[in-house]
C-alpha cells in the first residue's frame, strides 16, 4: 500500500520535472544545460546573460517564487564561480517539494552576475552573503557591502578555495 | 610632645595629628566595612546582558526554575550595563564582536569581574581554526574565572561563580 | 589596611560589626560625651517629666528603666521624630525595603522558583543589604556631556520628593509629619513634581535612551495625573474636606470603597501608571529602550532611586487605603493594656515592658490596621507585575485620556446623588455624628 | 519588454530600505544591539520619526563563525559536533538535515527503528527550542512570570534528551547512516509521563499569556505580514504558516518516517504577530501529539545505524535536503568531489530567511512593538550568523 504511494508520488515528480525542464529547454535552447534531474530535485545550468529571462520565465510560467537558497561554488581549476538559486514555490501544490537549482557560472578573475533581486526580493540577504563570501558582484543589486564579516575585514573573501585556514 | 602636637602655630605637627587619627580611624574601619563591603559583592553579582556566542542558551537556563541563579543574589536579564557587576562572556567572541565586548568592559562601573564561559571564550573551542574566531577572550578582557565545557551547564556556570565569590572574598577593597 | 582574612564567614562578618561597635562605644567616651559636657553648661534643654533632660537622667534610667518612659514619650511628640522616623522617612523606608524583599521573594513563588537564598542564612533576607553594600561601595559613572550638577541632584531630589509625599500620609489619629488641610491638592501638586525630576535626569544624562524614557515617563504621567484626581475627588465630598486624616475619620461607618468601587479601580490604575510598574512599566522597558531613564545610572544613584521609587509605591499604597479602605479603622484587638496589672504593679521593670504611659491600644491598633490594610494594597500591586506583560505606550495614553476619565465620572455623578439625595455625606442619614 | 520593467518597478515598491532622505534630519538613531536587552546577538540601526520607525538596517555577523569554511577542512563525521552549535538549543534538526544530506549522497537509508528515534529527537528538540523561544517572548514583552514557565518545563523535556542521548542540549546524535544509541529502557513510559504533563502545563500559558488581554493588545493586528509579501520575501516555517500557506516540510516532502505520521499542518490567516506567537504554540501540542504517535508505531527492536566508515568518500555530485526546524525549513546543499571531505557545504537556515521580513515590518511600526514584532519572527540570530 504505502509502497505503490511512494512509487505514485515518484512518477509524479519526474513527470513535473520533466515537464519543466522541457519548457525551459524549449524556450531558451542551447543556453540552457539540464545538470541532473533526481526525484524532486533538478538542476539547469544557464548562460550569464539569460538568467534574468529565465527566471523572470520560471517564476511566471512554473509559479516559482521564491528562493530557498543562494549560493556561490568556488572551483580554481576551471577558474570560474558557480551559482546557484535553490528555486521554490509556495503557490503551486504540485511544486512544494519540488527543488529547482538555477545555477549559472562567471569567471574567477573578474565575477559579476545579474542580481535576482528584482524578481525574487528573497534573494536580498543571500546575494549580499555571496558577495561577501567569493567576490561576486552582483549588478542590480542595492547593497553590494559587507554584511556578515567584521568591518575591518581586509582579506580574500574567505569562501576562496584559496583562502586557506590557518594552520590547516 | 602632646604639647608640640597640639600646637596650632606650627601646621605640620596638627597634620601629623590628623594623620595619625585618622590612621587609627582607618584600621578601626578597614575590617568591619571591608568585610561588609566584600560581603555585599559577593552575594549581589548582576551580570550584563551581552551574548556573545551559543552558551547563552545556558546562560539563560542558568536562571530558570531549576538552577535559580537568584539564590546567590545573581540578577539576570537586566537592563543597563550601568548597574552591572559582571560579564559572563557567553562563548565565541569573533572579530566582530571583540571591540564590542571591550566597549562594554570599559563602560561598565568599578568594580567589575569577568566569567570566561565555555571551550569558546576560553580558547576559541571548536572553532580554534576558523578565521573570524578570537582564540580566547583574555586577549580583550583580563578574565577572572573559567568555567570549561562545550557548553558548560548551568550547574558548572554556578560553580564558577561560586569561585569567582571566593575570589572577592580574599580581595581587598580600595 | 591588612589582606582579609580567607576564613570569611557570616559570624566573622557579624563581629566586625561588634569590633565597630565596641570602637564607636569607646571614641563616644572618650571624645563625644566630654563635648556633651561642654554643651549642656551653655544649652538650655527641655523640660521632661518636671526634669531637665540631662546626661545623668541616663544613669538614673540606667537602676530604674521605667524612667526612659517619660523622656521617649517626649520624644515621640517632636516634629523631628515624626517627620524622620516615625510616620516619616525611616518608617516607609522600613516598609520599602520589606517590599523589595517581599517582592522578590513573592514573584519567585509565582515563577515556581525560591528567589534570594543564601545572603544572610535565613530565607536571603539580608539580600537587600548586599544590594545596598555593593551600591554604595560602586564607582558612580557621569557621563561625558552630561550635565552634571542636575545629575547629581536629581536622584537626591527625587527621593526628597517621595519623602515629602510620605510625610502628607497619616497612619493613625493625629499621626501624620505633616499635617495640613489641603493634604490631597498637597499630594497630587508634590507628585508632580515627579515627571520634572525624571525628564530633567534623562535630559542631563545625555543619552538617547533616557531621554526616550524620560519622555515616555512624562507623557505617562501627565495623561494619568487627571484620573488620579477625579478619581480622589468623591472621597474628598464625602468627608467635606481635603485633609487627609478628615477623609479617614469620615469612614467610620463603611468604607468607601463600597460606594465607588470603580473609582477605587481607577485610582488603582492610575496609581500604577504613576509608580511605573508593570504593566506600565514603560519608563523603565528593558526590550525597547534599554532601561529607560535609568540607563545612564550607576552605583549609588541607582540605589537612591529604586529606594524613591519603593517610597512612593508605600505612598501611594497607603493613599489609597487613606482614600477607600477605610484608613485605619478596623476592629480593636488590642488589650486596653498590654500587661493587665501592670499600671499597679511596684515592679518597674514589668511597666517598661508593659509601656506604661506609652501604649495606647486604639493608636496601636488604628497603626497596625493601617499597615496590614498597605500591605495588602502592595501585594495586589505586586502581583500585578507577575501576570501582565507590559502595555504599549499608545494603549496605555489612550486608556487614561479616554477611558479612565470617563470611569471616574460615573462614581462622581452616583457620590452627588447620594448625597443631594440626603442618604450620605455631612449630615445624611448614614453619616458620621 | 515594458512587463519585465513594470514587474522590476513592483518589485521596488517591496524595497526594504525606506528613507525619506530629506527629512533625514528629523530622525533619531538608535543603535539598537548587540548589547541591548531586546535583541542579542546582533545589531540593527533603527531611525526613528517621533515614535515611528521610519528605517531599518541590519547589521548580522556578530556570531559569524565561518561554519561553512570550517566544514571544508574536516570529514563529513568530524563536520557534525560544530555543526550543531549554531542551534544547540534544536541541534537533532540540525544535524539531521545534514545527516539526510550525506545520505543522500552516498545513496544509503537508515534502518526503520534509527528513523523513528530520529524522529523523536528531532519532535523533541522541536519542543524544547519553542520553550525556549516562549520564554524569551515573554521577557521580551515584560512578563516574566512567562519567561520562568516555559524555562522550568524546557528542563523536563531537557531530562528526556539527556537520558535518551547524553547530553542537554548539544547531542550529536543524529548522525549520517542513522543515530548513535538505541533508546534506553523504560524510556517510553518516562517520555509519554512528560508530555502529559507538558500538554497540561501548555493549557495554562494559554490562560497566563495567549489569552492575556494586554499580550493580544499588543500583538494582534500588528506587523502584519500579508500572504503575497511573505510568499514574495520568501519566509518560512511559522511566519509563513502564520501568513496563511499551510507549508511544513514534513508534510510536503516527507523526509524517514514522517510520511507514515497523522497529524496536522498548523496556520493562520490572520498574518499578525499574534498569529506568529501563536504557530510554535500549536506546534508544540502537535508534535506532543507526533511523538505520543512515534512511540506508538515504534518497531521493537532492530537496527539503529546503518554502519559507515569513519572516513566516508562521497561519490561527487550534489544533495540538497531539508528538515523542518523549529525556524523552518533548514536545508543543506552539499557539493562532494569525491574526497572524504565536503567541497562545498551551503546552510540555509530558517533564521537567515525569515530576517529578510523584519526591516519590512518595522519599517511604519511604533517603537514599542519592536520586540513583538522582532521576536515573533522566530529568529535566532547565531543560525544566521553561522
Amino acid at each position: 500500500m504505502e509502497r505503490k504511494s511512494e512509487i505514485e508520488l515518484k512518477k509524479k515528480s519526474l513527470l513535473l520535472s520533466k515537464d519543466i525542464l522541457n519548457s525551459v529547454v524549449e524556450k531558451f535552447g542551447e543556453k540552457v544545460n539540464v545538470i541532473y534531474d533526481k526525484r524532486n530535485r533538478s538542476k539547469i545550468m544557464v548562460d550569464p546573460e539569460i538568467i534574468v529571462e529565465t527566471s523572470i520565465f520560471l517564476r511566471d510560467n512554473h509559479g516559482f517564487d521564491h528562493v530557498e537558497s543562494a549560493s556561490g561554488t568556488d572551483y580554481p581549476k576551471e577558474d570560474q564561480i558557480e551559482i546557484n538559486y535553490h528555486l521554490g514555490s509556495y503557490v503551486n501544490p504540485d511544486l512544494f517539494p519540488y527543488v529547482l537549482v538555477l545555477s549559472t557560472k562567471t569567471s574567477r578573475s573578474d565575477p559579476k552576475s545579474n542580481s535576482l533581486i528584482n524578481i525574487f526580493p528573497s534573494v536580498e540577504y543571500f546575494e549580499r552573503e555571496t558577495y561577501e563570501m567569493l567576490g561576486v558582484y552582483f549588478i542590480g543589486h542595492p547593497r553590494n557591502e559587507r554584511f556578515l564579516l567584521p568591518e575591518d575585514w581586509a582579506d580574500i573573501p574567505p569562501l576562496r578555495k584559496d583562502f586557506r585556514l590557518k594552520g590547516r | 610632645m602632646l604639647k608640640q602636637l597640639v600646637n596650632p602655630v606650627n601646621p605640620s605637627n596638627f597634620n601629623i595629628l590628623v594623620s595619625k587619627l585618622s590612621d587609627v580611624l582607618v584600621k578601626a574601619l578597614d575590617e568591619p566595612l571591608g568585610y561588609a563591603i566584600n560581603w555585599g559583592r559577593v552575594w549581589s553579582l548582576w551580570p550584563v546582558h551581552l551574548e556573545t556566542a551559543c552558551c547563552s542558551v545556558e546562560f539563560g537556563g542558568s536562571s530558570d526554575p531549576r538552577y535559580d541563579v537568584e539564590r546567590f543574589g545573581i540578577l539576570e536579564a537586566f537592563g543597563s550595563l550601568r548597574q552591572c557587576d559582571l560579564i559572563v562572556v557567553q562563548g565565541t567572541v569573533t572579530r566582530k564582536m571583540a571591540p564590542r565586548l571591550r566597549m562594554v568592559y570599559d563602560q561598565m562601573p568599578e568594580p567589575k569581574y569577568v566569567i570566561a564561559m565555555g571551550a569558546c571564550a576560553i580558547t576559541g573551542g571548536l572553532y580554534l581554526d576558523s578565521y573570524n574566531v578570537l582564540p580566547g577572550c583574555d586577549g580583550i578582557i583580563p578574565v577572572d574565572v573559567y568555567v570549561p565545557g562545550c557548553p558548560p551547564r548551568p550547574e558548572t556556570l554556578i560553580q564558577g561563580t561560586f569561585l569567582l565569590q571566593e575570589k572577592i572574598k580574599r580581595s581587598k577593597i580600595k | 589596611m591588612g589582606a582579609l582574612n580567607s576564613e570569611f564567614r557570616f559570624g566573622n562578618f557579624v563581629g566586625s560589626i561588634v569590633q565597630l561597635v565596641l570602637f564607636i562605644l569607646a571614641f563616644v567616651t572618650l571624645l563625644v560625651l566630654p563635648i556633651i559636657f561642654f554643651v549642656l553648661f551653655f544649652v538650655p534643654l527641655p523640660v521632661v517629666d518636671g526634669q531637665v533632660l540631662t546626661p545623668y537622667l541616663f544613669f538614673s534610667m540606667m537602676v530604674d528603666p521605667s524612667r526612659t518612659i517619660p523622656v521617649m514619650q517626649f520624644l515621640i511628640h517632636t516634629d523631628l521624630f515624626r517627620a524622620a522616623v516615625f510616620p516619616g522617612f525611616a518608617f516607609a523606608a522600613l516598609i520599602a525595603a520589606s517590599t523589595i524583599f517581599i517582592e522578590r521573594k513573592l514573584l519567585a513563588k509565582m515563577q515556581l522558583r525560591v528567589g534570594p537564598l543564601y545572603a544572610g542564612k535565613i530565607e536571603g533576607i539580608f539580600q537587600l543589604l548586599a544590594d545596598g553594600l555593593k551600591l554604595i561601595s560602586k564607582e558612580i559613572i557621569v557621563p561625558s556631556g552630561a550635565d552634571k550638577v542636575i545629575f547629581w541632584l536629581a536622584p537626591i531630589m527625587f527621593v526628597s520628593t517621595s519623602a515629602a509625599v510620605v510625610a502628607l500620609i497619616p497612619v493613625a489619629p493625629g499621626w501624620v509629619a505633616a499635617d495640613v488641610d489641603v493634604g490631597l491638592i498637597a499630594v497630587f501638586a508634590i507628585l508632580g513634581f515627579f515627571p520634572l525630576i525624571i525628564l530633567l535626569f534623562s535630559w542631563a544624562s545625555n543619552s538617547k535612551y533616557p531621554f526616550i524614557g524620560g519622555l515616555r515617563a512624562l507623557h505617562q504621567m501627565v495623561a494619568f495625573e487627571i484620573p488620579f484626581l477625579l478619581s480622589a475627588l468623591p472621597a474628598v465630598i464625602f468627608a467635606g474636606s481635603l485633609n487627609l486624616s478628615n477623609i479617614a475619620l469620615s469612614q467610620n461607618i463603611f468604607w468607601n470603597i463600597l460606594v465607588m468601587p470603580v473609582n477605587a479601580f481607577v485610582f488603582f490604575i492610575s496609581s500604577l501608571a504613576e509608580l511605573e510598574r508593570v504593566p506600565f512599566d514603560l519608563p523603565e522597558a528593558e526590550s525597547e529602550i534599554v532601561a529607560g531613564w535609568l540607563t545612564e545610572t550607576s552605583g549609588m544613584i541607582f540605589g537612591l532611586i529604586q529606594l524613591g521609587n519603593y517610597l512612593k509605591l508605600y505612598a501611594l499604597a497607603g493613599l489609597f487605603v487613606i482614600l477607600f479602605l477605610g484608613g485605619w479603622y478596623g476592629p480593636q484587638i488590642f488589650p486596653p493594656e498590654l500587661i493587665p496589672g501592670a499600671s499597679t504593679s511596684d515592679v518597674s521593670l514589668l511597666r517598661l515592658v508593659a509601656l506604661e504611659g506609652l501604649y495606647n491600644p486604639v493608636t496601636i491598633n488604628s497603626i497596625f490596621w493601617f499597615t496590614v490594610k498597605t500591605f495588602v494594597v502592595i501585594l495586589l500591586m505586586l502581583i500585578t507585575r507577575g501576570i501582565n506583560p507590559r502595555i504599549r505606550i499608545d494603549i496605555l495614553l489612550h486608556t487614561g485620556w479616554y477611558k479612565l476619565i470617563v470611569l471616574t465620572f460615573i462614581n462622581l455623578f452616583v457620590v452627588l446623588t447620594l448625597i443631594y439625595g440626603g442618604i450620605l455625606g455631612p449630615g445624611g442619614l448614614i453619616s458620621v455624628k | 519588454m515594458s512587463s519585465l520593467d513594470e514587474k522590476i518597478e513592483e518589485a521596488k515598491k517591496l524595497s526594504m530600505h525606506i528613507v525619506k532622505e530629506s527629512e533625514e534630519e528629523k530622525l533619531m538613531t538608535l543603535s539598537v544591539g548587540p548589547q541591548h536587552p531586546g535583541t542579542g546577538h546582533f545589531r540593527f540601526i533603527i531611525k526613528l520619526d517621533g515614535d515611528y520607525i521610519v528605517n531599518v538596517d541590519l547589521d548580522l555577523g556578530y556570531v559569524h563563525r565561518g561554519e561553512e569554511k570550517m566544514c571544508e577542512y574536516r570529514n563529513y563525521f568530524t563536520n557534525i559536533p560544530h555543526l550543531e552549535r549554531p542551534v544547540i538549543h534544536d541541534s537533532a534538526n540540525i544535524t539531521y538535515s545534514y545527516s539526510l544530506a550525506v545520505e543522500d549522497l552516498i545513496g544509503i537509508t537508515v534502518p526503520r527503528r534509527g528513523q523513528f528515534l530520529r524522529a523523536l529527537t528531532s519532535e523533541l528538540d522541536r519542543i524544547n527550542y519553542t520553550l525556549y523561544w516562549l520564554a524569551i517572548y515573554g521577557i521580551f514583552l515584560g512578563h516574566s512570570t512567562m519567561f520562568m514557565w516555559p524555562a522550568a518545563d524546557r528542563e523536563l523535556v531537557l531530562d528526556l534528551l539527556e537520558r535518551l542521548t547524553g547530553h542537554r542540549i548539544t547531542h550529536a546524535f543524529n548522525i549520517p547512516g542513522g543515530v548513535r544509541n538505541d533508546m534506553p529502557n523504560n524510556f517510553k513510559e518516562k517520555c509519554l509521563s512528560q508530555i502529559n504533563y507538558l500538554e497540561k502545563r501548555l493549557k495554562e500559558y494559554e490562560h497566563i499569556f495567549y489569552n492575556n488581554p494586554l499580550f493580544r493588545q499588543r500583538t494582534e493586528g500588528v506587523g502584519v505580514l500579508s500572504k503575497e509579501d511573505a510568499i514574495k520575501l520568501g519566509v518560512t516555517g511559522s511566519v509563513l504558516r502564520a501568513s496563511g500557506v499551510p507549508y511544513d516540510i514534513r508534510k510536503v516532502e516527507p523526509y524517514d518516517i514522517y510520511n507514515e505520521i497523522d497529524f496536522n499542518v498548523q496556520y493562520m490567516k490572520t498574518c499578525d504577530s499574534f498569529a506568529r506567537a501563536y504557530i510554535p504554540f500549536l506546534d508544540v501540542r502537535e508534535s506532543c501529539h507526533i511523538i505520543r504517535e512515534l512511540l506508538d508505531k515504534m518497531p521493537e527492536s532492530g537496527d539503529v545505524r546503518e554502519k559507515l566508515l569513519s572516513n566516508i568518500k562521497g561519490p561527487p555530485g550534489e544533495s540538497f535536503k531539508r528538515v523542518e526546524s523549529g525556524r523552518g525549513a533548514l536545508s543543506y546543499h552539499l557539493v562532494s568531489d569525491g574526497t572524504s571531505r565536503p567541497y562545498r557545504v551551503k546552510i540555509s537556515t530558517g533564521s537567515f530567511r525569515n530576517i529578510i521580513a523584519l526591516p519590512f515590518l518595522l519599517v511604519g511600526s511604533k517603537l514599542g512593538d519592536m520586540p513583538a514584532i522582532y521576536w515573533s519572527l522566530n529568529y535566532w540570530p547565531i543560525e544566521a550568523d553561522r
